[in-house]
């Protein structure tokens, strides 16, 4: 019997001058009160803020609030036991919510001068940086799909997807692009 | 596409929310104690008012929170929004808020 | 009450059509009535109609906070069908459909009720076996009602685009005896021969309190312009139905919802039936004046303002340009919102009340207009008869409490 | 044909780049910068329509947006034709092709216009009075007709090849109109921070004052300057989003406004690959309306002549298209500011009559009338016109001192009619906004007043009709509006212009001899409504503005009564002898001006109509051939033909397989959801029927979810991972619902409980593997698990690793045989598929589908939520009451079943059916009688809700809801279908291993 732990097939990604796949990583999503969150990201090595809808991002990780007892986890794919057991120390005897969705969605980067734009082809949401500044994350809506938009950089967007919907969202963004990029 | 203000994630768009009908309508603590007609009026009476109206709201495409609304329904002004558990403001605290 | 005819037309046009008289008298409302109804759209109108031809009441009063048929009556996409799942909505329904292939002549006022078919879309298996169950059911019940392949749905309607969409067409349910009618005129039409009945027709008139007498029986309405007094009172109040019926304490299993519909410019007769698409939600059809009629969904949350979301008109559009994707080019003329009242089973309440001498007829939700003859006929008997008629014995306000509901909506659940 | 009525110098046309263009295939040449209209006029061509009753010839009336009358078809192909455009509107390209509508055969000779001599026997309303007898004609006789005589151009015909766009967009400050005050709005608010939008439904910037000769001079004070300042400012500021042929077309809640930006209709060759037009939903802090005011006709007998002209449009045509509308023209007007028109055109060398109504005209503009030598007529009507495809002459009456039309008369000869009542503000959408309008008796106008939304108005709009003073009241607009939106603003913000009252007149018809209304008195010129059908409605009863809108039709045309509105509310309103706001005003709707449909829908059409989503095993299925079926957004492999198998032939051919051999089945689709806590097990408990505490971990247990109405919701097996963790399952339909339904009550009713809730419906790729060799299949991959039925049983959960993939296992069968459901992360899915079908082909395994899945757990008579229960069954008419936990004092739903109702002893009961003949499949769907041969209306007992043919038992098997069912075994029933009635034996729902030994192996 081979070992096919290595065999890994994500979802299909429409190509697009401004979207760029990203690469599979950890996501473990968090659930508890501030106490739980604090230490899961002080066992992280991140920056712990109760500020709604902003991310703390350091060394290859981050915790992306989603909700007041909610955070996003991301690591590097490598990391996943690693992440997994420094949190059920961190954690033990706390109530809390610890599943893993690494599979679950997958990561596309949208950037360039015309990220906010393209975006505001099917996000709602205000893109300029004084409503939606550098580190602020939500889940919001793209189109018919709901993602988790991310403000990475001035002009650089990370958007977390369910898999079933990434097809979907990378082709609106091809097709949104053909009107941004002559 | 209403404007709404999460108690948590403040305006959004309504595209973000699922409207979860009449507010402050509690399950019986104890159904079997309920008659037939009070059954029937936790699962189906609604006030329906025309006027300042009390109403939940599900962030679901954003924090996901469940939260409390009040608005006009005779002209969808919000004159408040507030997370559950708390209480709706009261007459004076929403004196100056427009309708 | 003058007749209406195309030889009266050619007379008074040789003097001007200088001759004609109001359609309905503006009536002053009178002290006390045998019968007051609230509402004047067409199930009011119809039902005062109805109370006085049929029944012989007629100290009858209809009383409209503003215009005639200024509600959901005028703000409709005129869809008329009696296809309908259960038993009881079917022979309601039909009920209806029966009343309209003769109203222009009853009521000597051309209704335009055009029997074009409707032809209702199923684009998945699920869909399939849902239409296929109305079709099964309508037969039982003596209601025409037919499946069509998707070849046989496009021989009705040819700009249907049945492959190479998302949600292919695997199918249709055609009802031949199902169609539109002009909406305004049915209000118009019932005014005009109730007025000649002796009914009064009372715009302008907004009712502020119900009176109730000693017994807890309903005695007559406060309005804007006096009290007036009568033994029974009838609620046909559509999207105020809640807000009515509490004056006399009686809460409902009721809320009201912005509903929008939306025409287009007009264009020479290109669409030959009503087309539905449950599923996309797409509703359909050409008006005599040739604007394409379609009908949006229902906002999320109850509003009294009769407007809508733009997301909604969207969604309705969007449903219509993937069924005719040469309809894309074709523009919207017009859109505009009603407030519907929609009951928890979706299915309405013809019904007497807790309150004696207190009767309702409401809960219709999106789709009143069809029902407009029948419903009124009905409740004019149940009115007259202070006991429903069989028809309408199963759309009470009870039927909650007891758990009988006619779930029309929960029937076409789709899970697996 | 020559552009003989081109003016040798002036305007905004580029007189170095003639463009070629056809009208009804007559070839014709304009310049570049024209509309198509200005272009036509230029051509002498004034018949360009027919109208939508009577088929009167028509001419252009208006130079923009309002116009009723020149309404085209433009053709680019055969898929690309577009009906109803307005000529006023329509930018000239090369090679543009038009056409006229509703005629035939052709515009100058049109059949349709026998209605025209009809007209006195088909006023107003006219149908509802006739077309009656015999009863059926209607449908059959009259109502094609009206059909073919009504409606304007044609509908394309052709699926169109064009692709629309969508955005959002957010601003501090949101201009809509960028004429003098829309353009000091934009460049005051932005003066102070502002993000802005200005949009305009022009090409270009400059609104009314591109109609003038020199566009700045009106503006007051260095006008020239500051119009060139700002709109370079404008343009140049980073802030500022410039939006030409945008219209603005509807104002929604929550200052939301809707606008539609047209990209390409403009170009001779657009690039295919761009979108047409591109629909912005721009929420906006604050609003400034600057839209502008719409002239208003005069109603008289023959007002409708081609070459009859509002006098606004004639200047414009002159000064910013350089046409000469005609030569010898005659101004109607009621006052001074439509001197203006006339004394351009003389001017530029036409001969100009001014009739004005009024008593005198002592104006500033009259005196220059006077003194330039133009003949003017005051205290004078119009009593007619003549000109059957062109005006020839009118005929005007003095008025007396009363005003009545009782002194001489006059013939004119003309070609060119001007006319001008004054201007109705565009307050279409202020009252969108739901803002008031009050009535200003002085402008004889509604202005706009309160609005719930953050909206204000400036310029003409509101009354403030010079360019000069909507200049200043602009900039005051867009100060406020910069200040509202929380901008910090040290700057002195002037206040707001008061209105004026120039330009300003009565609505309503011009005086006529005798008092009588006259015939052929036009108020809404598309509809053809006159003001006799207008005193008519008033006759027959109809005395809201409503009711006389809707019986006459009056404002109800494309131009949705831009210039009739008022006129038609003056008339009645005299009638009846109230005043005009009495009478009131119809409700302005969305959309200002029609918007396509396309630019709703957007990116919103064929694959991307919906997200489609597809499992991680997809396209492996794809590939084998498998045909899908839509399960909500989802498509699933309904079975897997081979060699041109049937349906029927391939579904019993996996049906074969999973019975004797073992098949693959991809469930992912399957909702999941983690529940997590050290209260999950009282959360279950509440939420399900089923009881939980004693669910041990490592065991499944299927269970079923009502709402608290007691209806079944849905069903799924439930896996308890460790004490605190269940792995939930619901349907594919279900999944999003439900989670929705467990975070209702987690968060609103039980908040005492300490439970999360995570959806994994996507973490996981679901490989169901049924059958009797299955386990031999899963050993050779399968590690850290004991496959054998004493370590794994039947409900069993383990977890372990599949080919080094961490797996959950639960053995569970929907089939009825023994079977798996392994799920691995998503992304492992289609590798472990593959290992699965690898090893399983010794034993032939086999992919199955989901119709295959339906037949096979029909034969074990498990029921389907949404198929077999549809919201009105409750778990006992399903036959589950062996699911509830009969120890738990609640759980969502159990009230409910105690209602009366809910044991009515008619309640449909789920049962199994065997036809008669054993090859005759039912149909789903199809209703049971109780006796045959009974004609409709029957009285239906029941209905087929699943019907197969099952090649395992060699005949046809049906379940069904049939009331008192299970009272009712062994009893034979009838199925009516057309011809005969179909025979059927009431059964157990259980036709297959019902002692279940098989899925206990």
């Amino acid at each position: 019997m081979r070992d096919l732990s290595a065999v890994r097939q994500g979802p299909y990604i429409a190509a697009s001058p401004l979207v760029r796949p990203l690469p599979p990583a950890t996501r473990l999503l968090l659930r508890g009160n501030s106490e739980v969150m604090a230490s899961a990201l002080g066992a992280l090595g991140l920056e712990f803020v109760e500020t709604a809808c902003r991310a703390a991002s350091a060394s290859g990780r981050s915790a992306l609030w989603l909700g007041p007892d909610e955070r996003l986890l991301l690591a590097p794919q490598g990391q996943y036991s690693e992440v997994f057991e420094l949190l059920c120390a961190a954690l033990a005897g706390r109530a809390h919510s610890l599943v893993d969705v690494s599979h679950r969605q997958c990561a596309l980067e949208v950037s360039g001068p015309q990220a906010g734009p393209l975006l505001n082809c099917g996000c709602p949401l205000d893109l300029d940086p004084a409503a939606f500044p550098v580190g602020m994350c939500t889940r919001t809506v793209l189109a018919k799909a709901e993602i988790v938009l991310w403000r990475t950089a001035e002009r650089s967007f990370h958007l977390e997807v369910w898999r079933s919907f990434a097809p979907y969202v990378s082709k609106v963004l091809a097709l949104a692009a053909r009107e941004l990029t002559p | 596409m209403l404007l709404i203000n999460c108690p948590y994630c403040g305006e959004r768009p309504e595209l973000e929310f699922v409207h979860g009908g009449q507010a402050h309508i509690a399950r019986p603590g104890d159904p079997a104690e309920c008659s037939d007609q009070q059954w029937a009026e936790y699962l189906y009476r609604r006030d329906n008012i025309k006027g300042l109206h009390g109403e939940r709201w599900r962030h679901t495409h954003g924090c996901g929170r469940f939260f409390n609304a009040l608005r006009d329904t005779t002209s969808d002004v919000f004159l408040a929004t507030y997370k559950v558990g708390e209480q709706p403001p009261t007459q004076a605290q929403l004196k100056g808020v427009k309708a | 009450m003058q007749r209406f005819s195309g030889l009266s037309l050619i007379r008074r046009g040789l003097t001007g059509q200088r001759g004609w008289q109001p359609q309905w008298r503006q009536a002053e409302p009178k002290a006390a009535y045998d019968a007051i109804i609230v509402g004047g759209g067409g199930h009011g109108l119809g039902a005062a109609f109805y109370l006085a031809k049929e029944h012989g009441l007629t100290r009858v009063a209809v009383v409209e906070k503003g215009w005639i048929g200024g509600g959901n009556t005028g703000r409709n996409t005129t869809i008329i069908r009696s296809n309908y799942l259960f038993d009881e909505s079917a022979a309601l329904y039909d009920h209806s459909v029966q009343l309209w292939e003769s109203l222009s002549q009853v009521l000597n006022y051309n209704v335009m009720f055009s029997q074009r078919g409707v032809l209702m879309l199923a684009h998945t298996v699920h869909d399939v076996q849902v239409c296929q169950r109305h079709v099964h059911a309508n037969r039982a019940n003596g209601v025409d009602n037919e499946w069509l392949t998707p070849e046989e749905a496009r021989a009705v309607c040819p700009l249907l685009q049945t492959d190479d969409i998302r949600y292919p067409v695997l199918g249709a349910a055609f009802q031949r005896r199902g169609g539109t009618a002009r909406h305004d005129a049915v209000a118009w039409g019932f005014a005009r021969a109730a007025d000649a009945l002796g009914v009064d027709i009372i715009e302008n008139c907004e009712v502020i309190g119900i009176r109730r007498d000693a017994h807890g029986a309903a005695c007559g309405i406060e309005t804007t312009r006096g009290f007036i007094s009568a033994p029974r009172i009838g609620v046909s109040a559509a999207g105020h139905s809640s807000v009515i019926m509490k004056m006399a304490g009686v809460e409902l299993p009721i809320e009201s919802y912005p509903l929008q519909a939306l025409v287009s410019e007009p264009v020479k007769p290109i669409f030959p039936c009503v087309v539905m698409s449950n599923t996309i939600h797409a509703y359909i059809s050409q008006s005599d004046k040739g604007e394409m009629v379609i009908g949006a969904g229902t906002d999320a949350y109850t509003s009294y303002t009769q407007r809508g979301g733009l997301h909604i008109s969207r969604h309705a559009i969007e449903a219509i340009c993937e069924l005719f994707p040469m309809f894309r080019r074709l523009r919207m003329l017009r859109n505009w919102g009603g407030i519907v009242d929609v009951t928890p089973d979706r299915s309405p309440i013809i019904a007497k009340t807790p309150v004696p001498g207190l009767y309702v007829n409401c809960g219709w939700g999106t789709g009143g207009f069809k029902a407009t003859p029948g419903a009124a006929h009905l409740l004019a008997w149940t009115i007259a008869h202070d006991a429903p008629h069989p028809i309408n014995a199963p759309f009470t306000i009870e039927r909650f409490r007891d758990g009988n509901l006619i779930d029309e909506a929960a029937a076409a659940a789709v899970a697996h | 044909m020559s552009q003989g009525l081109r003016t040798v110098s002036g305007g905004r046309i580029n007189r170095a780049r003639p463009v070629r263009f056809t009208f009804d295939g007559r070839e014709l040449s304009g310049l570049e910068g024209d509309t198509l209209a200005s272009a036509l006029l230029a051509n002498g061509v004034h018949l360009v329509g027919r109208s939508f009753k009577y088929h009167r010839p028509r001419g252009v009336l208006t130079a923009g947006p309002e116009e009723p009358n020149a309404l085209v078809a433009i053709r680019r192909d055969a898929a690309r034709v577009t009906p109803n455009l307005r000529a006023t509107e329509v930018e000239l390209y090369e090679g543009l092709e038009a056409h006229s509508q509703n005629r035939w055969p052709s515009l100058g000779f049109d059949t349709g216009a026998i209605n025209n001599l009809l007209a006195p026997f088909i006023p107003a309303g006219f149908y509802y009075k006739t077309f009656m007898w015999p009863r059926r004609a209607w449908q059959w006789l009259y109502e094609p007709r009206i059909r073919a005589a009504t409606g304007l151009g044609l509908a394309p015909e052709h699926p169109d090849p064009d692709s629309y766009s969508n955005r959002f967009a957010h601003c501090d400050v949101l201009v809509v109109g960028a004429g003098p005050a829309g353009l000091a709005a934009a460049q005051s608010a932005a003066a102070r921070g502002a993000r802005v939008i200005l949009c305009d439904e022009q090409p270009e910037l400059g609104g009314s004052l591109l109609g003038e000769a020199d566009p700045g001079a009106s503006l007051g004070e260095n006008g020239r300057d500051w119009l060139a300042d700002t709109i370079r400012g404008l343009l140049a500021n980073p802030r500022v989003t410039v939006l030409t042929r945008t219209t603005a077309f509807g104002y929604f809640p929550h200052n939301l406004i809707g606008l539609e930006q047209r990209l390409s209709d403009h170009l001779a060759q657009p690039d295919c690959r761009q979108p047409r037009e591109r629909q912005w939903q721009v929420r906006a802090r604050q609003v400034v309306l600057a839209t502008g005011a719409i002239e208003r006709p005069l109603v008289f007998p023959g007002n409708d002549r081609p070459g009859v002209m509002l006098a606004g449009a004639v200047r414009t045509y002159l000064n910013r298209y350089g046409v000469l509308a005609g030569r010898r023209a005659v101004l109607i007007t009621t006052h001074d500011e439509a001197y203006r028109s006339a004394l351009d055109l003389k001017r530029a060398g036409a001969t100009v009559t001014i009739v004005d109504a009024r008593n005198g005209a002592s104006g500033e503009l009259a005196e220059t009338a006077r003194r330039e030598g133009l003949a003017v007529h005051t205290a004078t009507t119009v009593i007619g016109t003549r000109g059957r495809l062109r005006v020839r002459s009118i005929r005007i009456q003095r008025l007396d001192a009363h005003g009545q039309a009782r002194g001489a008369t006059e013939r004119i000869d003309c070609d060119l009619v001007l006319m001008s009542g004054g201007y109705t503000p565009s307050v279409h959408l202020f009252s969108q906004s739901r803002g008031k309008l009050a009535w200003s008796e002085g402008l004889h106008a509604f202005l706009p007043a309160e609005s719930p939304e953050k909206v204000r108005c400036a310029g003409a709009c509101r009354g403030v009709f010079s360019a000069a003073a909507a200049r200043g009241d602009g900039e005051s607009a867009g100060a406020r509006a910069a200040r509202d939106a929380g901008l910090t603003v040290d700057i002195v913000i002037g206040e707001p212009q008061p209105a004026q009252s120039s330009g300003t007149a009565a609505a309503g018809d011009l005086p006529q001899p005798g008092g009588a209304p006259p015939a052929k008195a036009f108020v809404d010129w598309q509809n053809d409504v006159t003001s006799r059908d207008l005193l008519l409605a008033a006759r027959e009863g109809f005395r809201s503005i409503e009711h006389v809108k809707r019986y006459t039709t009056t404002g109800m045309a494309t131009d949705q009564g831009k210039t009739s509105n008022l006129n038609a509310l003056a008339i009645v309103a005299r009638q009846l002898g109230k005043s005009i706001p009495e009478v009131g005003l119809t409700t302005f709707r969305m959309p200002y001006t029609p918007v396509t449909f396309g630019s709703f829908a957007g990116y919103t059409r064929g694959e991307l109509f919906d997200p489609i989503r597809t499992t991680p095993i997809h396209d492996w299925a794809a590939r084998q051939g498998a045909v899908f079926e839509d399960v909500g957004l989802w498509k699933r492999a309904r079975y897997f033909p081979r060699n041109g198998e049937s349906m029927h032939a391939a579904v019993a051919r996996e049906c074969q397989a999973v019975r004797s051999g073992c098949g693959l089945f991809d469930a992912s689709t399957l909702g999941k959801i983690e529940v997590v806590g050290k209260d999950a097990v009282t959360f279950m408990n509440r939420l399900y029927v089923n009881g939980w505490t004693n669910l041990a971990v490592g065991r499944c247990r299927y269970g079923i979810l009502l709402r608290d109405d007691g209806f079944i919701y849905d069903d799924g097996v439930v896996a308890r991972i460790a004490e605190d963790r269940f792995h939930v399952t619901t349907t594919t339909g279900g999944a999003a619902r439900v989670l929705a339904m467990m975070e209702d009550y987690l968060q609103t009713e039980w908040t005492d409980l300490s439970v999360w809730l995570t959806s994994t419906s996507e973490q996981w790729s679901v490989i169901a593997l049924q059958g009797p060799r299955a386990r031999q299949v899963l050993e050779a991959l399968v590690q850290e698990v004991d496959l054998s039925a004493a370590a794994l049983p039947h409900m069993g959960a383990a977890t372990g690793r599949i080919c080094g993939i961490p797996m959950r296992l639960f053995r569970v069968s929907f089939t009825g045989e023994l079977g798996f459901e392994i799920n691995v992360p998503a992304d492992h899915g289609l590798a472990v598929w593959e290992a699965i079908h690898a090893a399983g082909e010794p034993h032939g395994i086999t992919p199955y589908g989901t119709e295959t899945m339906h037949v096979l757990r029909a034969e074990k008579g498990f029921v389907i939520v949404g198929q077999d229960t549809d919201g009105t069954v409750t778990p006992d008419d399903a036959g589950l009451t062996w699911a509830i936990g009969k120890q738990k004092p609640d759980f969502v739903g159990k009230r409910a079943l105690e209602r009366p109702a809910m044991h009515s002893p008619e309640r449909k009961q789920l049962v199994g059916l065997l036809t008669a003949q054993p090859h005759v499949v039912l149909e789903e769907g199809a209703q049971i009688v109780l006796d045959a041969r009974t004609t409709p209306p029957t009285r239906p007992i029941g209905h087929v809700t699943s019907s197969y043919y099952s090649a395992t038992l060699g005949r046809s098997i049906a379940l069904a809801l049939v009331r008192a069912g299970r009272s009712r075994m062994g009893q034979t029933l009838y199925v009516p279908m057309p011809g005969e009635d179909l025979a059927v034996q009431v059964t157990s729902p259980v036709f297959y291993d019902p002692k279940g030994s098989r899925l206990n192996a």
